[in-house]
């Protein structure tokens, strides 16, 4: 069954377009989605899943759920970064620990929408108050990587300027769009669905299909980067991702999350940022060398989450659910 | 024509807002950015243009020559600390109404 | 009811976009729309716009209703930035007085889309034939404004290059697009609209949700320029709309437009334009100071005219109509 | 009749706003597609195409009908540049008549594609398999204009580096776009159909306009070049397509071909690069002028085969099919 | 190698058809030009890449030394009526077989 | 701060990969690029940016001032062959750690 699921995830035209864009790379073609593009379409993606998850959280109100939700969420975002900075100490200096801890501890979006999109396709529910969980994982594993520096960090006590770095974590485009989309969704409700539906839904699968293509591009050009980044790396970008989902299940099951919602909770804990952590850690951490921390994300952890890491989390939940 | 110095700087984008803090701070007012420029540097794992918001910029900023050294010693920190390169070089402007030579 | 017609004006999400991308300026958050999507999105609303009128005019056919209001659009195109000349003489130069008047007596494309979206909404009809109104009443108000300059300029006769000019004012991009969508639209009729409207309708009003989000952070980015402004400026920004959109509705009323085609002739008249005039202005009329027709323009007007004034037109065309 | 089909072809939007386009530049409208949007729509409509083509591929399956048109095509991709060589040796240099004759071996994918959308309009079917010898008929006459400079270049015996030649002729971006779309459309099928559908259909025949749009901009701006380029090459780059769709449609009516595939692949052997194979040949035969085998391709034969080409073969076939 | 110079202008989109006709009628053919460049300058809400359509270009142009002052002369007019900034430095050109130096 | 020396060379984007290649093997490893460059130069039909496939790319190297004749000779044949332009200048670098100085 679950090379089953793997099979279906795989032949599904966003992640062959995933492998295509990587093929480009391998075989040297001049395919390109030349910028800015790439940014419209994820721009569209958060706009169209926030705006979604909005819409769903006012039909279905705040319930316990919801608040448990949350609740996991925030805990996770701050205990990831916490234990993997401790493993990481183990082969590599305080700063790019602490990096990398703050890149595994944040989410990417894309994986999440991946996951939902593979999600609707199986038919299986999930709700919308997921997207708030997404967006409230994004920014906590930034402060919580900028205070292990702080603390670890022998040579000298840094300075950081705090209302930049809040400013980073909690206001970066990604966040901003998620969240504003997300309460005019809640703001305009069925009436705004009506209209803005034909953009935000019928595009949907096309606009992800397009960004995963960039994403194999992308993803494929820093696998080079890896021979520098060291096999301790690579098993961590593979093992850490199926503990933290591993954790995520657990607490999704005693919390009793329907499975649908589970499965997206594991992924925003499997997940690694790529872009909103790396430009906050470049700006405040520059001791920490970026291409640990964007190729580990990027190059390994990404490709794992969204070939093999869907299908095999959803595995775990068809097995400890029923 | 009279003499004022060219200031080059190729940088992260990420570092944009610091910089242009910084000529403003050393009185150079006047500047000129161009983004999404590609290209390799001396640190690794700096040919970035592939990830939207990790390209670099260029900034060119025209300057009187008594200005030059304050700006050295305001950048050098910066880059420094966050990587990219600053080159200054000799230039005549063309005196018009409003150019560097008229404040 | 007006204070009704604001909230349900308000809750839309094109409105709300606008302010979250004003709001994203005000938090400094990073957010923005990479250049050149938002041209592209400019397009495609004129190429969209243009289209749906002249298929509509194919089907309406030219009738004494469209002729009236045609004239009704190069008058009114004609007349604003006359008397707007005047008034701003009162405080300002010739030169900076005709580069506004100019501004104010030609239209912003965005606001007549924003309000025919609102339309569509209510359900209230509006005719194909406004679109050429619109088309129409972009370009006069250029020429206008340079015979004022022409004319009251003491210090040197100037000359303009009039090929050049006209060519400015009538073929610059918009009008071209927009008079050529039309008429294709006009020669392609119901068999056109067939093909092209899953395109051209169904993205429209997330493309203008959308433009309406750049549009937010363009106009607050101006804001800090109001200050150089100053009150009289300022409230001109606001009155002069209310003043030109009432002088609109009488001759609506005169020439027993419908409600809703009052509600876009209005619109016409009380909004200005922000890109085709000052562009042309910077070229014509190089001594007028751009921050204080684009800021205007941008920063009060327009955010006015889609907050305020829309739902406030129609109020007072519900009162008068009925 | 051919009248007929000329005047429902012109009165097609993408046809008109072709025209548009041509008409921008002519009356220098500062109309512009601003790059790289057109880049992402010539992407979007090979994804688009290749995508259908291989769902469709599934559904019929291989059979022999699917041989015999790839091997049609792609004795035609070598035997155009071949024939047109020795007829362009008649008045232009080696390496001039290398490069024109490769361009005119290769094909056109918006021809194909304009074609593909007049056929569905007018509700005539055609096959999947059309997709695959579109792909197979873009490289060979690279590798064949190659050949040629190799063998009547006098003055030094040309090395190839034949590694890139071959990456540039067979994973150019189009063709490895396409190639890859195809596969992933086969490999999806009716499912993957069914989710990608609302993306690669619905948006089509827009994304096909606004991109006639812009060549309709880009041909324009060409056609001074052909002062220049003489009536020798005028004459040739109407009469070739001419030719080589004859012969094309002799053997697809020798193979028995559909009426609709007939069309495309006449319209195929009917058209020129004006992409991939100039950009190959400015690597490769730098001798050449690229102002001769761009001008003629795409303010030539592009405009003449979509215009004039597409209904003129179609007549013909309604002639001999029946 | 032989010395040639370099035009450095920097000025609004809305000026480039003037200035390039400008250094046509100067003599000089070649010139790279590059868009969406953002900017502030010496006069007020030049900072303008937001609106699109108001947006700076970088021409670069290289010349022989004697074409310089027909292109100072020429160009002063534009510039002190539209704004923009011209500069002139020296620079070594690599010989090839069309260079401006082969005119 | 000391000398060095800035390449700046003009071409078409199908070449960018032999240039920058070039570069690598003359010993300069930073380089920067910036694409969708306009521009009309000697030869015919180079005003190119309509085809997007077709534009230019402006390349700017800085170098240590010994680089430079390897450079010359081995960018000339591809000017020759392929066209574009290439200027050679003296400027500054402000001294950083990781600087065309510093290796
Ligand atoms: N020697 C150089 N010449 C030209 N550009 C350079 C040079 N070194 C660095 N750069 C540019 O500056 C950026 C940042 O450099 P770095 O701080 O060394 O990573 C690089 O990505 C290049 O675009
Ligand atoms: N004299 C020049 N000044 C500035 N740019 C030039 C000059 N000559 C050529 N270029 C640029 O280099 C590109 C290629 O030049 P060419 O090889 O002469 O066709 C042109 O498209 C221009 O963008
Ligand atoms: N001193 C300077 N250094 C670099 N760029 C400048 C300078 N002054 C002006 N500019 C550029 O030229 C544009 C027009 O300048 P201005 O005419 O002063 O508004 C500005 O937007 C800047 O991009
Ligand atoms: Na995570
Ligand atoms: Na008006
Ligand atoms: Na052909």
């Amino acid at each position: 069954m679950n090379a089953n699921l793997i099979v279906s995830n795989i032949l599904n035209p966003p992640i062959l377009f995933f492998f295509l864009g990587m093929l480009a790379v391998l075989v040297k073609s001049d395919l390109e989605i030349p910028p800015p593009i790439p940014k419209l379409f994820s721009l569209y993606l958060l706009l169209a899943i926030g705006f979604k998850g909005g819409v769903e959280l006012t039909k279905s109100g705040i319930n316990q759920q919801v608040v448990l939700t949350i609740l996991a969420a925030i805990i996770m975002a701050c205990a990831v970064p916490l234990y993997t900075f401790f493993i990481l100490r183990l082969k590599l200096d305080t700063y790019d620990s602490a990096a990398i801890a703050a890149t595994y501890g944040s989410i990417s979006a894309v994986t999440f929408i991946t996951a939902s999109a593979f999600l609707t396709e199986l038919g299986m529910p999930f709700d919308g108050f997921m997207v708030a969980a997404l967006a409230l994982m994004e920014s906590p594993a930034i402060i919580v990587g900028l205070i292990l520096v702080n603390f670890f960090a022998r040579d000298e006590k840094r300075e950081f300027v705090w209302s930049e770095v809040l400013r980073d974590a909690f206001l970066n485009s990604s966040v901003f769009l998620l969240v504003g989309s997300l309460i005019i969704g809640m703001l305009t409700g069925e009436h705004g669905w009506e209209v803005l539906s034909p953009f935000t839904q019928q595009m949907f699968y096309g606009v992800l299909t397009f960004f995963l293509l960039d994403m194999g591009l992308v993803a494929a050009r820093r696998i080079k980067d890896l021979q520098k980044t060291g096999v301790f790396l690579i098993s961590f970008a593979i093992l850490i991702p199926i503990l933290n989902a591993g954790i995520g299940l657990l607490i999704a099951r005693a919390i009793d999350m329907s499975q649908g919602n589970a499965l997206l909770f594991a992924v925003l804990c499997a997940s690694a940022s790529y872009i909103a952590v790396p430009a906050a850690m470049r700006l405040t951490v520059p001791e920490a060398n970026p291409s640990l921390y964007v190729s580990t994300a990027l190059a390994v952890t990404f490709p794992f989450n969204i070939i093999v890491g869907i299908p095999l989390y959803l595995y775990c939940i068809n097995l400890f659910w029923s | 024509m009279h003499l004022v110095k060219k200031i080059e700087i190729i940088a992260n984008s990420f570092e944009l807002a610091k910089i242009l803090d910084c000529l403003q701070k050393s009185g150079v007012h006047g500047h000129a950015v161009i983004r999404n420029v590609a290209g390799s540097g001396l640190r690794e794992g700096s040919e970035d243009l592939d990830m939207t918001m990790l390209d670099n910029v260029y900034i060119i900023a025209f300057c009187m020559p008594e200005q030059i050294k304050t700006v050295a010693e305001n950048v050098r920190p910066l880059l420094n600390k966050f990587g990219g390169t600053c080159y200054i070089s000799d230039v005549m402007e063309i005196r018009s109404v409003k150019c560097v030579a008229s404040l």
